[in-house]
């Protein structure tokens, strides 16, 4: 926790406090790291809730529907919070094919990077939990972790339709880590630094990334590999309800499955902010405050997301692994080229 | 230790009887080299209710709501091949005025049953907004037949000898409405699906069906004339008052999934014509002709073959001179349909089997009676 | 239209080990916290929460089997919209609380169906949608059609009607929403 | 084509041609079963509409249908077969689509048909007893 955080002022007098009645420092800062996680994650969690909420409000309105209205008021607003509930209650069944350790270890493998990416996250000039100096490096390494997770899920399951969603997640993430990665690579050459906090002071005053000429098509790349990222349609193959039923949590009942898909919304919401801090001001913004200016910026890009998930169809897998071998990696390596070029001249 | 190749095997895969995509309880074992299908057996007969075996046990006009049930995306279709056979056997002529009626409400189940071709397609290919569209046009045909005939999907208005009754008031005015909705409906489909990258990517040049392999595996329908042959039971054999009638055979030379779809989604636009031509033309008079009340249609056979949404629908009657039947054989387009499928499936992909089951439109209720 | 049944089960294997354990203990615990004074009040309240979660987020398994899926599938359609009440299709039966048996089981069908029963979690419940799966319904004589599904599996609620109008389906959700509200840790009311 | 191109073909195995609308109906003997709808394919009527069996009480006999979609034209050949442990032989080899109509009769009638190359039950469960479309079989009830 940074001094420049807004719950400095708090830690400060709670510090004193606790050293006044004679305690020693360090268990205070134990304390202190275990309570703020704890607040963290319950933050990320309701509004993974509320992302979900808010997907089926969208999907009913682009289907010329309602969506939930009837669990918590006009707009159903606890409709989330019923179904968390639900499956908190629900039995837990572990088939009798499975590998149990793997089995129950996998969702905890997917859920946890998903929230640690969020360190590096720049809610407000004065909330970044920690500025490391390789910030873009710890994205890239802690976000590719998930998709153990879900190989172990798919392979622990001792089902079909798993092994074959694992296999999909597998060849799919590690196909578009690449261009994404390099998409990433662009907006470190322009700003000069892996330093989320660099990055963000790099478009002070209105000069967006997204504003300098090679970097739109940065954007662009880390928009599409992003949404590959979280198995969205068109590119949600690990999943395929359609064709693997559910892909590899097809086994996975009650509590675990919802870390499965809180995971998956808690990516969606990390992808969208991240894209919000590279490519569009991260909180730079003027007359609102900081923090209003990033949700709004994040909740643009994941409305855009959900827009096109309830427009397309989904690819097959050979069209998705082409499209990232012949046409994103290659335009990737060409935009870092640009972007080298660019900020040589 | 030497380094040979390392032994793969195949997976054998049981997609359904429950599965989202099946369309019902379907059952395929596919043989998988990774996600390739090497072979396809269809196990079929979750359904099988014993159709034609319950007909020998019910009369003629008893046995009529059971072939609503048979393929219930388009009940009327059904009822017409059991009633043309009827009237065959028996000699009953149907009022003139009746034949319009069920031509109406042939063509408006046609659209209702392709409706649900287009969003049970799109929604196989994740396109989930596209399913709600489709039903949400397809609840103003069920609007209509409740209105008419007071069911919304196993509706039996086609009686033996004519229809169940004449329209309704206010009828005419909502089904010219239907009809001017569609047209600007289907060309949002059209944005939002036929022009799609990525839905043309996933059926141009996939499930492809050469015609001469749909006509050796008696393939008919949209299935057949999506491969470009021109083969309608409502030209070719017209019933009731269809010769009259201006409409196009749609064929689609393409013989895939994508020309299978086109043909169905043109279909729709040419129902909406013999059906604006149905309500512009309809001649005054009797609905139902005299059919005495307990039938016994002399001993004998006959063939009625009416061209259902998925194709040749047919339905053999042998007659003993009592008052149900001696033999009944329902002749469904599915079953001849999946029994082409392992032909057209392999070499293609897990997410293809979707798109080529969903393009070839079947009902298993239809397909194991 | 809706009916509540009985819930009591034809033959049923004994449940798993674990499942056993784990609702008894609950049972066990729901019933020494009873004995405490006001334990009654704060057995009703969890029960209420607890009850107010399942009932408002049913999620069914997509499986349809005859004529009454499509009318299934029309009031999950845009018109009717199921997702109001927070019914949700989930493909699998792992994740689904609710079976729809929409349509005629046949004797092929049933050890399938079964068997997709006993993959669900508990608590999990039955609606017999439509004649056959009530009763046989029109194939009451039929030599390969199993009459009513309340002969596999245990049905919570009976929708007549062949195929039952969506209303009727939605007011079937209705009832086994109301049925949810009257369970108890301490065992069914 | 007419009757008689028929009966000149076949000879003595045609029991009975006549022509009834659009269909030619014909009783044949088994023996020039197969012979005979290689002759209506090759004469056009290529597409096997349909192939089932009747079950009088008195007689069975296994129909098909041959269509020619030209010109629209039927054959409807029908065969007589023996009630129990009756056997036809396959026309698949001449008809691909014949595969699982033939299946089915076996199913539901039990004639079995010599060279069809994957003759197992279709409709019901694999260990079913007997065959419930047949005049003698029991109207068994459901469960």
């Amino acid at each position: 926790m940074t001094a420049a955080s807004p719950t400095g002022g708090v830690y400060q007098s709670l510090m004193h406090w606790w050293q006044a009645h004679g305690l020693p420092g360090w268990i205070f800062d134990g304390i202190w790291m275990v309570v703020m996680a704890a607040v963290v994650t319950v933050v990320i969690l309701l509004s993974v809730l509320f992302l979900v909420w808010l997907e089926r409000k969208i999907s009913g309105d682009i289907q010329s529907r309602v969506g939930p209205n009837r669990v918590g008021g006009r707009f159903g607003l606890l409709q989330t919070a019923a179904d968390a509930l639900k499956l908190l209650m629900k039995e837990d069944i572990i088939p009798a094919g499975a590998d149990k350790i793997v089995f129950v270890l996998a969702p905890f493998l997917v859920f946890v990077p998903t929230l640690m990416v969020f360190l590096v996250v720049p809610f407000s000039d004065r909330w970044l939990v920690a500025d490391l100096n390789i910030g873009l490096l710890f994205v890239v390494a802690v976000s590719a972790f998930p998709v153990i997770g879900l190989f172990m899920a798919g392979w622990a399951s001792n089902n079909k339709y798993a092994m074959l969603g694992a296999m999909r997640a597998v060849a799919q993430s590690m196909s578009y880590e690449i261009p994404l990665i390099l998409a990433m690579v662009c907006v470190a050459v322009a700003a000069g630094s892996l330093k989320i906090g660099d990055i963000v002071s790099a478009q002070e005053h209105g000069r967006w990334f997204i504003l300098r000429f090679p970097l739109q098509l940065a954007f662009v790349l880390y928009f599409i590999t992003s949404m590959a990222e979280v198995n969205r349609v068109p590119f949600d193959l690990p999943e395929a309800e359609s064709e693997l039923v559910a892909g590899y949590h097809v086994e996975y009942t009650g509590m675990r499955f919802a870390l499965f898909f809180l995971a998956e919304f808690g990516h969606l919401f990390f992808v969208a902010a991240f894209c919000a801090t590279l490519f569009l001001g991260a909180w730079h913004g003027p007359v609102l405050p900081p923090v209003a200016w990033f949700i709004i910026k994040t909740y643009a890009m994941i409305l855009a997301i959900m827009w096109i998930r309830w427009t397309v169809p989904r690819l097959r897998i050979d069209q998705i692994m082409g499209f990232a071998w012949k046409l994103l990696i290659p335009a990737a390596l060409v935009t870092v080229l640009l972007t080298g070029l660019m900020s040589v001249l | 230790m030497s380094i040979g190749l390392t032994p793969t095997e195949h997976v054998v895969l049981n997609m359904g009887p429950q599965h989202p995509s099946t369309h019902g309880v379907l059952r395929l074992k596919l043989t998988l080299d990774g996600e390739v299908i090497l072979g396809c057996d269809p196990v079929i007969g979750y359904l099988h209710r014993g159709m034609e075996k319950i007909a020998e046990n019910r009369t003629y006009a008893q046995f009529l709501p059971y072939t609503d049930r048979i393929d219930y995306l388009s009940s009327a279709s059904n009822n017409e091949a059991f009633v043309l056979a009827v009237e065959r056997l028996a000699g009953i002529e149907v009022p003139e005025r009746a034949q319009y009626l069920r031509v109406i409400l042939l063509e408006l189940n046609r659209i209702a049953s392709h409706l649900v071709f287009v969003a049970t397609f799109a929604n196989d290919l994740a396109a989930t907004t596209a399913f709600l569209y489709a039903f949400r046009e397809r609840e103003v045909i069920m609007d209509l037949f409740e209105m008419w005939t007071g069911a919304r999907l196993t509706q039996s208005w086609i009686r033996i000898g004519g229809v169940g009754s004449d329209l309704p008031d206010g009828f005419e005015r909502k089904a010219h409405e239907f009809c001017r909705m569609l047209g600007p409906r289907l060309d949002e489909y059209d944005g939002l699906l036929t022009g799609n990258a990525i839905f043309r990517l996933r059926t141009e040049g996939v499930g492809v069906l050469p015609p001469e392999l749909g006509i050796d595996w008696a393939c008919s329908g949209p299935t057949l004339r999506g491969s470009g042959v021109a083969f309608d039971l409502r030209r070719a054999e017209p019933y009731e008052v269809y010769e009259k009638l201006g409409f196009e055979v749609v064929t689609d030379a393409a013989c895939d999934c994508m020309g299978r779809y086109r043909v169905r989604m043109e279909e729709m636009r040419q129902s909406v014509r013999i059906i604006e031509q149905c309500l512009d033309h309809l001649p005054q008079g009797e609905v139902q002709a005299k059919v005495p009340r307990a039938l016994r249609p002399p001993a004998g056979e006959a063939y009625g073959r009416v061209e259902s949404p998925r194709g040749e629908f047919g339905c053999y009657i042998v007659s003993d001179g009592g008052t149900s039947p001696l033999r009944l054989r329902l002749r469904t387009p599915s079953f001849f349909h999946m029994a082409a499928l392992p032909q057209i499936l392999r070499g293609w992909k897990i997410g293809d089997v979707i798109a080529i089951l969903g393009s070839i439109d079947i009902v298993l209720g239809e397909m194991d009676r | 239209m809706g009916v509540t049944g009985s819930g009591a089960a034809a033959p049923q294997p004994p449940p798993p080990r674990s499942q056993e354990t784990a609702k008894t203990l609950a049972r066990r615990l729901a019933d020494m916290v009873v004995l405490v004074p006001g334990g009654e009040f704060i057995l009703t309240k969890v029960d209420y929460v607890l009850n107010w979660g399942r009932a408002s987020s049913i999620w069914p398994l997509t499986y349809g089997l005859a004529c009454c899926a499509i009318e299934m599938m029309c009031t999950a359609a845009s018109r009717w919209d199921l997702d109001r009440f927070g019914v949700m299709y989930r493909g699998t039966p792992r994740q689904s609380d609710l079976m729809v048996v929409a349509g005629t089981v046949t004797k092929k069908m049933a050890p399938v169906l079964r068997q997709l029963y006993d993959q669900m979690p508990e608590p999990k419940y039955v609606i017999a949608m439509g004649g056959c799966a009530c009763a046989g319904g029109p194939f009451h004589d039929s030599y390969f059609v199993v009459q009513g599904v309340d002969q596999i599996v245990p049905v919570d609620i009976y929708v007549p009607g062949c195929p039952p109008r969506p209303e009727a389906f939605i007011d079937g959700i209705y009832r086994l929403q109301q049925k949810i509200h009257q369970e108890s840790l301490r065992g069914r009311k | 084509m007419t009757p008689e191109d028929l009966k000149a073909q076949f000879g003595d195995d045609v029991e009975a041609a006549e022509q009834v609308g659009r269909e030619l109906r014909l009783r044949l003997r088994p023996a020039s079963l197969v012979a005979c709808c290689r002759f209506c394919k090759e004469r056009g009527y290529s597409y096997p509409a349909d192939i089932t069996a009747v079950d009088t009480g008195a007689e069975m006999r296994v129909v098909y249908r041959l269509v020619s979609l030209q010109r629209g034209e039927h054959i409807v050949i029908s065969v007589g077969v023996p009630r129990t442990g009756g056997s036809l032989p396959s026309v698949v080899g001449v008809l691909k689509g014949a595969d699982w109509p033939e299946r089915e009769v076996f199913d539901l009638f039990g004639v079995r048909f010599v060279g069809h190359p994957d003759l197992r039950r279709i409709l019901l469960t694999d260990d079913w007893q007997g065959y419930p479309l047949l005049k003698t079989a029991q109207p068994a009830k459901g469960s």
